[in-house]
């Protein structure tokens, strides 16, 4: 096989990367500072990227350029410094931190808050309860060629079977909800009923995630398949090694230290 | 004083409460104008939130290196990294890419955080297997019923069990399409309902725990 | 034998971890390639992005992060990949500032690939603050939202967004989801009022809350985790990442099934001993 | 049959020479303001024909003033465009059922100002022969109420004056029935089983900020358990992730603790705060779990990826768990790990019923209402619909439209 050149700096990043992903499997035997190590640096990088990435969109295009070029086409016009009203706000927001003066973030919240309520009830209403009334409430028979028939294959989702099971499954959990009666007699039926729904739908929603969970392991994994490669210098194996050595070490560090306890 | 620490405060949620639920109806172009503008400053606005808890973070492991608590050098290597990004991120002029070619910024992005946060989230795949193992009993009909609702959504989502058992998929699809629509729905109309509810009493001043501290407040 | 379920109960669970490892290596090294089954979900949106005539506008949302990246990565490379190949006009944006670098990374890959170009064929605008605020704003003016894209060139001239004012000049849209700002927020703040047609791709965890709104035609289709992905590139005819990693998610699936029922077959043999647990 | 075919057009085709033959020309045909728009925009109405065909094609025609020349600005097969069901709600049809619409928005071809009159008329066109309608003419306006939406309004109005009037009501009397919650039973079994063993409580609040409603049951629950706590002198330890969060839960448990009557055994300590980030805060939460073993645990709140992380500890230090959610993507993992769950709405319920505060279970009632009234719908809807298709009348529409959502 024949080895291809790789740029120093992608050489590079595979040892760091593969160091970073194998140092956070290191919790999967237990928590340890290889980990915390990890951890700490994820969230210093993540954070980091999120000050430059914000600094550039928020301040740098949406509020000092638009600004300058509204003040410098039209310096006495008052439009131009609408800007400056969100800018304040957004100030505002920040004194919540410092006790003297954090009444004046409550104005920020109180725009913000209001806005978001104001915006939410009309269209939850729209999209979460009106259109799936809509889509519930359906004829549970059709009118063919042949007259009246009602469809009984469960395999389409629309069949007048699928129907019935939809409205029963939507009432039933409805009820399962429904607080101001206790359930006994014909509503511990339904609210059983709900109940066995509800259970299905958890389990489904347990198969997908199991599965969504896997997917990111292969994700990881073929990444270190990658960076095992002779093109890397074998990063993932060298590192694997160093980690595991590293463990090894720790844990004889500490149980010298507590006298045979390992720490957690 | 008062007024401006309490009552200004649900003043202004009043208003661009009852002021943007009403825009839904109002087709004409002074309304639509209205929440052009608005929905711009809510945009600026937001991105000042971002910094809020940044703040926080900041304070936490300040404090923690300042006094020098147990596992101090990690907050250490949290502000190293950052104030490192933060740098790089302003010398690469905020770019992951110029002319194609990779910015610092952008192998950081690349080979540090991609890899740790897809990590972080990938741990939970081994968790997954040993919860499953160790919690995921039939002790009642219900989970009983929770646990083959389970294994044959996982079995139909894969091609080994389409393979091996190939009326997992269609089971799936009914389950996933029908029963499980059914009771998503459910939750999603009551919890609509909740969420109007709230909205409301925001609005109208009943709810005020968002502004923090006490309830009267 | 009860002793023996006892032990095994109480096993150490690192040894679970390593069961795992090697359900999901072991494929991967070494694949042995099972058909792939399309869904009709999924057979929706690639049958809309066929019945595009050329250089109408799409839209794609990357809402996810390097965290979801193996699942959603996959599903937004055949997207693109088909969209580019019906000579689509594409516009990529995020509402998730951490996946950023991430989505502009892949328009590249991908336009690279079919020799596409930025500006012309393509604009990536980046992200921007404000969820649903931001889609509002896009709603009615896109070059307010976003006065310049990712790579700080103005919007406003750029030959393919030309004739695009708002949403409304969108012909159809996919936001490929991780969580709460993606599919839901895309429909009740952007179709609901801006009238494009969408559709939505998600990790598994969130895609069993989106089927009511599938049901209803609040969105046209639904590509789910990296199954759907797997699917999407089988309709393509160009397998990449998700197929490729078919096999190793089968393997592991049998593996916790496997646990599964061990775990209840040793459950039922302890429960006389413990009378009715809980 | 064909011979007379042959001679009609014979005769229609000799007299074609001199002037082409008449169509029917479309009838009925008006124009308005594009009703519930922002203007800019006008709607074209015209009645159906039984010869309408994809052959017969309709072209519009429009001038920008009475004095203008006519310039085609649109075309189609005339058996397209009509006022569909669904489209409309009946309050709102701008024509009849059935009736041919078309929106003619303003474009660069054709712009349409507001408050300007346009003359409008369509010309018919099959094979060779053509057919001009009226002339007629229409002014563009926006409007200042979409009335298509008014029953979404109406719900707005409804329930706001269901959920005033259930808090008031709950103010006179906060102890209307509610349900038993299964959950809350164990809530005093786990505090006694803590107190028995001289273990800590562990109180976790989950992920979200005060602005959510799952955040704010689970702060009122602590109320409740810290009243309990102190009252059996257990220890409680509430790690936090929101700064804000905790300065709320601080004030709450210290109210608790002074209306149990233990002031003194009231420690600031209890509520302390880990960090922002979802992670390391689990991680820092598990470590809690394996050294001081709490016996009992309780996760309200909303929660995400780390709900496993963090029953799955729990799970294995033999703890009683008792969860409480709506996040329900996270749900089916509580279900397992967890001795109870409290499942969405329960969550919401069980702060209430455990409080009795009036708003809250003002609220709770509230929903009680709307729901009560949403499966009423579903069910004689789904009858109603069904009934319609069965006798085959549109009258039911009247009814059923009032629960559609229109734009």
């Amino acid at each position: 096989m024949p080895e291809a050149m790789l740029p120093t700096e992608v050489v590079l990043g595979a040892w760091v990367a593969a160091g970073l992903t194998l140092f956070i499997y290191s919790f999967l035997y237990k928590d340890n500072p290889l980990f915390k190590l990890g951890e700490h640096l994820y969230v210093g990088i993540s954070v980091g990227y999120s000050v430059v990435l914000a600094w550039h969109t928020v301040f740098l295009r949406l509020l000092w350029e638009p600004l300058q070029k509204a003040v410098g086409e039209a310096p006495a016009s008052p439009d131009s410094y609408v800007l400056l009203i969100p800018a304040t706000l957004g100030v505002f927001m920040l004194t919540r931190f410092i006790p003297q003066i954090s009444w004046l973030s409550r104005i920020a919240f109180a725009f913000v808050v209001g806005f978001g309520s104001g915006v939410a009830i009309p269209r939850t209403i729209s999209s979460y309860i009106l259109k799936q009334i809509e889509d519930t409430v359906n004829p549970l028979l059709t009118m063919g060629a042949g007259g009246l028939t009602m469809g009984f294959d469960l395999a389409a989702p629309q069949s007048g079977v699928n129907t019935i099971i939809l409205l029963v499954g939507v009432v039933s959990v409805l009820f399962y909800f429904f607080f101001s009666v206790e359930h006994t007699g014909a509503g511990m039926v339904t609210a059983r009923t709900g109940i066995y729904f509800l259970m299905i739908a958890f389990g489904a929603a347990f198969g997908y995630t199991v599965m969504s969970r896997m997917s990111l392991l292969i994700g990881r994994f073929r990444d270190l398949i990658t960076f095992a490669g002779a093109a890397y210098g074998y990063a993932t194996l060298v590192l694997l090694a160093v980690t595991v050595l590293s463990l090894v070490g720790w844990e004889l560090a500490t149980r010298r230290k507590t006298g045979g306890a390992s720490p957690e | 004083m008062i007024f401006l620490k309490r009552q200004l405060p649900l003043a202004i949620t009043f208003v661009m409460g009852i002021a943007f639920t009403f825009q839904y109806y109002i087709p004409h172009p002074v309304s639509e104008d209205a929440i052009t503008n608005v929905s711009k400053w809510m945009q600026i606005i937001s991105g000042f939130a971002l910094f809020l808890g940044l703040a926080s973070l900041f304070h936490v492991h300040a404090v923690k290196i300042t006094r020098q608590v147990p596992g101090w050098g990690f907050s250490l290597a949290l502000y190293v990294a950052m104030i490192g990004t933060i740098v790089i991120g302003f010398w690469s002029h905020g770019e992951t890419k110029v002319d194609g070619g990779q910015t610092a910024f952008g192998w950081l992005y690349d080979y540090t955080m991609v890899p740790l946060q897809g990590t972080m989230f990938s741990i939970l795949a081994f968790f997954i297997a040993s919860a499953a193992y160790r919690a995921f009993r039939a002790r009642s009909r219900e989970a009983s019923v929770l646990l083959v609702a389970a294994v044959v959504v996982m079995m139909g989502r894969v091609p080994l069990g389409q393979f091996l058992l190939p009326w997992t998929w269609d089971v799936t699809q009914w389950l996933l399409n029908v029963l499980n629509s059914a009771v998503r729905r459910a939750i999603l109309i009551g919890v609509s309902m909740g969420a109007v509810a709230l909205s409301l009493k925001i609005i109208l001043g009943i709810e005020r725990s968002y502004l923090g501290g006490g309830r009267d407040q | 034998m009860k002793d023996f379920a006892r032990r095994m109960v109480g096993i150490d669970r690192r040894i679970i971890f390593l069961l795992i490892t090697a359900a999901i290596l072991l494929p991967m090294l070494k694949p042995f390639g099972l058909p792939i089954k399309v869904s009709p979900e999924v057979k929706a949106v690639y049958d809309y992005i066929e019945a595009m005539p050329e250089r109408s506008v799409f839209l794609l949302s990357f809402d996810f992060d390097p965290s979801s990246k193996p699942e959603l990565e996959p599903q937004a490379v055949a997207l693109l990949r088909h969209a580019f190949r019906k000579n689509l006009r594409v516009i990529g944006m995020t509402h998730w500032l951490t996946g950023t670098g991430l989505a502009d990374g892949v328009f590249s890959a991908v336009a690279a690939e079919t020799g596409k170009e930025r500006g012309k064929d393509y604009a990536f605008l980046g992200w921007s603050p404000g969820g649903g605020a931001l889609i509002i704003s896009m709603g009615q003016d896109l070059y307010k939202a976003f006065p310049s894209d990712y790579s700080k060139t103005p919007t406003q001239g750029m030959p393919v967004l030309e004739g695009v004012r708002n949403l409304r000049d969108v012909n159809y849209m996919v936001s490929l989801a991780a969580g709460g700002s993606g599919i839901e927020m895309w429909y009740v703040f952007g179709k609901d009022k801006y009238r494009f047609e969408m559709a939505g791709g998600s990790t598994g965890v969130i895609a069993p809350g989106l089927y009511p709104f599938l049901r209803s035609g609040q969105i046209n289709g639904l590509i789910g985790g990296l199954q759907g992905a797997a699917e999407y590139e089988t309709l393509i005819g160009q397998k990449g990442m998700a197929t490729a990693g078919m096999d190793a998610q089968s393997a592991a699936h049998f593996v916790i099934i496997a646990l599964v029922l061990l775990c209840n077959v040793f459950y039922f043999m302890l429960r006389g001993e413990q009378g009715r647990p809980r | 049959m064909i011979p007379a075919a042959l001679l009609l057009l014979l005769f229609w085709g000799g007299t074609a020479v001199a002037a082409p033959p008449l169509l029917s020309p479309p009838e009925g045909f008006r124009v308005l303001d594009t009703p519930n728009d922002a203007g800019k925009s006008l709607s074209l109405v015209w009645k159906a024909s039984p010869s309408d065909s994809k052959n017969r094609l309709v072209q519009v025609w429009a001038a920008e003033s009475p004095q203008a020349a006519f310039n085609k600005v649109a075309e189609f097969p005339s058996n397209t465009r009509y006022v569909k069901p669904g489209d409309f709600p009946w309050w709102a049809q701008p024509a009849g059922k059935g009736d041919h619409y078309v929106k003619l928005s303003s474009s660069q071809a054709f712009p349409i100002e507001n408050g300007k009159r346009y003359t409008v008329k369509l010309l018919m066109r099959e094979g060779g022969r053509e057919a001009w309608s009226d002339v007629a003419g229409g002014t563009a306006a926006p409007n200042y109420f979409n009335t298509a939406q008014i029953n979404n309004l109406v719900f707005v109005l409804a329930f706001t004056g269901v959920l005033l009037g259930s808090i008031a009501a709950a103010r006179r009397n906060p102890h209307v029935p509610l349900r038993r919650i299964a959950g809350l039973d164990a809530v005093e079994e786990a505090i006694g089983r803590s107190t028995e063993m001289g273990r800590p409580i562990l109180y976790l609040t989950g992920a979200g900020d005060m602005s959510e409603v799952p955040t704010i049951a689970a702060t009122v629950i602590l109320g409740e358990v810290a009243k309990k706590v102190a009252h059996y002198d257990t220890t409680l330890k509430v790690p936090h992730r929101d700064p804000i969060v905790m300065a709320v839960c601080q004030e709450i448990v210290k109210e608790a603790y002074v209306e149990a009557g233990r002031p003194d055994a009231y420690k600031d300590e209890s509520n302390f705060f880990i960090t922002g980030d979802q992670f390391s805060y689990t991680a820092a939460v598990d470590g809690i779990m394996l050294r001081e073993k709490p016996a009992a645990n309780f996760f309200m709140g909303s929660y995400f990826a780390e709900s496993l992380l963090l029953t799955e500890t729990g799970a294995s230090t033999g703890a009683i768990q008792i969860a409480g959610t709506d996040s329900d993507h996270q749900l089916p993992f509580f279900v397992t790990t967890c001795d109870y769950t409290l499942i969405g709405e329960e969550l919401y319920a069980a702060s209430a019923y455990l409080s009795r505060e009036p708003v809250l279970v003002g609220t709770l009632r509230g929903q009680d209402f709307g729901k009560a009234f949403i499966m009423g719908v579903l069910v004689l809807g789904t009858a109603l619909a069904t009934v319609g298709v069965v006798a085959d009348v549109d009258g039911v529409n009247y009814v059923l439209d009032l629960f559609k959502d229109f734009k």
